[in-house]
């Protein structure tokens, strides 16, 4: 259960973050199709972090489903910004989050395998994402 | 041509074939894979994958570069993908939205539905299209315990969803009224009061409401900013302009409606229409009065609502079938004494 | 980071530090450079053609059979170009409709608006939200000259438009009742001949309506076929269903609304609400009663408006942020006598 | 001002017409990219005419544009089959034509410079598509 993690505070941290996703993925068997996807997506959370709050982490971590049928990666996306105040609006398609650049959480949720956002006005917000390998 | 299958055996014999060959069956059926694959919500990475899969396994010595020149394309292609999947969910999401509009258009035909009245010296035609699915025009007929003809014709200035639910509004309100009320000038006194009070500013809403007392042939009317009707006079055989005053319902809470009178003759005709037939667009120009009054003059003679029928055909035709607003037409006319 | 440039260069001394490097930064940008060339309309096809080019300008030495695969793949990007395209015109029609649909939806708000009453035993918490724009629940309060509370909530089946129009309808209808109907029985036996007469067959309306008596601290109530709400005996910590009989509103017309009677103690409270409550999905299961109770339990110390909201905001999430249907919640709380 | 036309009666007719409008695409240098799109609009005219009509034609014409500026390819594609009873409907987006498959004639539009079409009910319908080299 041990994480690895990136600090993001400035836009070549995203490509750290990318990197070591990447690199994660490639151990876990995880295609290439899909790591460019993982990629992608830790692009987006690490462009919402960067754009929007201090400073916050990427951390990833490899995970097995309950039969030990599968592995997987799990991205955990954390900072302690603004939070979101409608949640159910940033995940709205077209409602982007990154600038007009990106495809926001909805592509964050559409590129992994599952999605789950807690986030709080004042204190932060968490994204955790899992994608499995096939 | 075989039967096509969506899968990287099929992809790497089409392109064998046409590696070896340059043919444009080959071509021919790479659209068909590719729109198949769209079909299967297939992504244009996926497609970019299977490209690679296939030329590695019929160049088994493709230089090192030029496969990972393919890695950083496939990178370029998961953006075009996410939009993909996105158009689909859009798509999705514009089917509900079109079938909800449908019903709801249904609802609002049922709740604005008005029936004819049957009045031995009156013929009266009335038709009501909306430009789009949801009609911002609207009108209604009520007679009275003394056989009294009310006819309302209105337009909320705008279209689509937020005129029709406007013009649910006019229709409950009116059906509230208190049957003491039901003179031109108060009716809209009243109906100015309910918008103003109701409506959010910047929606406003045109009517015109006539009374017909049969046992004097009479037409009494008020208008509410309505675009003119006119008046066609049987032994003259002149039409002319039904001149009113008052302000469009929902500008002014204090405004009033004064009301008029017209005396209806034998073969006299009464037109009320609102601004999707007088403002017809014909290419880059508006129809001129003239040419309106010649078509309803073309038509007159038939029996009212036939005649209705056949000027909104003809308005029809003139717009390449595309109506750019809602189109209203009523028919008041003054039978011959039997 | 250099700023970016959308050309066929840029793209090749992006390629071509990748293909020394097979560096992380050179992917990034990748990515940076086709999300740029989406927002300047560039389609796949395109992305490939640039990719051709690059790839002929690094490589001279490109053997001709991987140039001509490439030619195959271009075939193949074509039509998710047009679907590109077609995407983009859905997107511009839907923000037209969606901007007809908010205007809809702040006209209905308008209409819809109600306020708490402020009534010294009672502790009132509301809220509301439509799974789209356009809400198909409804609530309202009344205080009528005695200090009485009514309180109705209500739910079309169906939602979105067609459920908002038939909202307003009872909106209408309940604002024109004389004051001296004002009991739940009546109410609901009204509002039932006017669905009935007004709405097409297949549209029907359920619907709770309560009135509180402060004086005698009791709760009148009947229900339309209405979602059960809750009442909460503080006393003994229990909640238990609020039992009524009656059908839904539009289905027959001589349907008659028993009324019944809940006396509240101090600390007890009211949970009533709309089946987008209790029929909360989470993933391919319904929520159980017993866990909505848990939820409401875990909150309902809180000041009610407060409660509410969090009891939204759990429900919110639980179904990862998209409702399925419209989420209507009311605490009637009973305070501490002071 | 000459014509070069390939009857449509089945659908190996497609490829011959995809491959004639790509010859004729070749001698008036238009691109690759556009190469493709024009070989794309035919086979969707053309299947239209292999699906909805009896038979029909696919015609091919070098234009150039009234100044001498640029060269072009005119694609007429006529049949005598049912005619389009409500042309605007066929013009939605959505309002696919050829059995699903494909983008329809609002596809035609869009992947060639200029579009018109010219339909009578139980006469037949004529499209005339014209792209022009870069
Ligand atoms: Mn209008
Ligand atoms: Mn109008
Ligand atoms: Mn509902
Ligand atoms: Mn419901």
């Amino acid at each position: 259960m041990s994480q690895s993690c990136v600090t993001i505070n400035q836009e070549w941290d995203i490509v750290a973050a990318r990197h070591m996703g990447r690199e994660k993925s490639k151990e876990l068997n995880i295609g290439t199709v899909d790591q460019a996807r993982i990629a992608t997506a830790i692009s987006e959370l690490a462009r919402n972090i960067y754009l929007y709050t201090e400073s916050g982490t990427i951390c990833f971590e490899a995970i097995e489903d309950p039969h030990h049928y599968k592995k997987g990666l799990k991205i955990i996306a954390k900072d302690e910004g603004p939070g979101i105040k409608d949640i159910s609006k940033v995940m709205e398609d077209g409602f982007s989050t990154s600038g007009g650049l990106g495809a926001g959480l909805p592509g964050v949720k559409r590129l992994m395998d599952s999605f789950d956002i807690i986030s709080e006005e004042g204190k932060g917000t968490e994204v955790i994402a899992v994608k499995w390998s096939r | 041509m075989e039967p096509f299958k969506l899968d990287l055996e099929n992809y790497r014999e089409l392109l064998k074939r046409y590696m070896n060959n340059q043919d444009e069956t080959s071509l021919y059926q790479a659209e068909l894979f590719s729109k198949l694959s769209m079909q299967h919500n297939i992504l244009p990475e996926e497609i970019i994958n299977i490209h690679i899969q296939a030329l590695k396994d019929l160049c088994p010595d493709i230089p090192k570069e030029i496969d990972m020149s393919m890695n950083f394309l496939l990178e370029t292609m998961i953006s075009y993908g996410l939009a993909y999947q996105e158009f689909q969910s859009l798509r999705e999401k514009q089917g509900e939205l079109e079938s909800e509009i449908s019903v709801a258009a249904n609802m609002q035909q049922t709740l604005l539905s008005t029936t004819k009245p049957d009045v031995d010296d009156l013929d009266i035609g009335a038709v009501s299209v909306p430009a789009n699915k949801m009609n911002g025009d609207y009108y209604h007929f009520v007679t009275d315990e003394n056989g009294n003809v009310g006819v309302a014709i209105a337009d909320v200035i705008g279209k689509g969803i937020p005129a029709a639910l406007a013009m649910s509004m006019i229709k409950y309100s009116m059906d509230s009224f208190p049957e003491t009320q039901r003179n031109p000038s108060a009716i809209l006194e009243n109906l100015n009061r309910v918008v103003q009070r109701n409506v959010e500013s910047g929606m406003f809403i045109t009517m015109f409401y006539g009374l017909y007392h049969p046992r004097t042939s009479t037409m009494a009317f008020s208008s509410a900013g309505h675009e003119p009707g006119f008046y066609y006079h049987a032994e003259q055989d002149e039409f002319c302009e039904i001149k009113t005053e008052g302000i469009v319902l929902g500008v002014d809470e204090n405004a009033s409606y004064p009301q008029f009178e017209l005396s209806l003759a034998e073969q006299d005709l009464v037109v009320l229409l609102t601004d999707g037939v007088t403002e017809c667009r014909i290419g880059d120009r508006f129809i001129e009065t003239d040419e309106v009054l010649q078509v309803i003059r073309d038509y007159m003679h038939l029996p009212a609502q036939e005649a209705v029928e056949q000027v909104y055909r003809y308005f029809e035709r003139l717009q390449g079938f595309q109506l750019r607003d809602d189109f209203t037409l009523i028919f008041f006319k003054k039978k011959f004494h039997q």
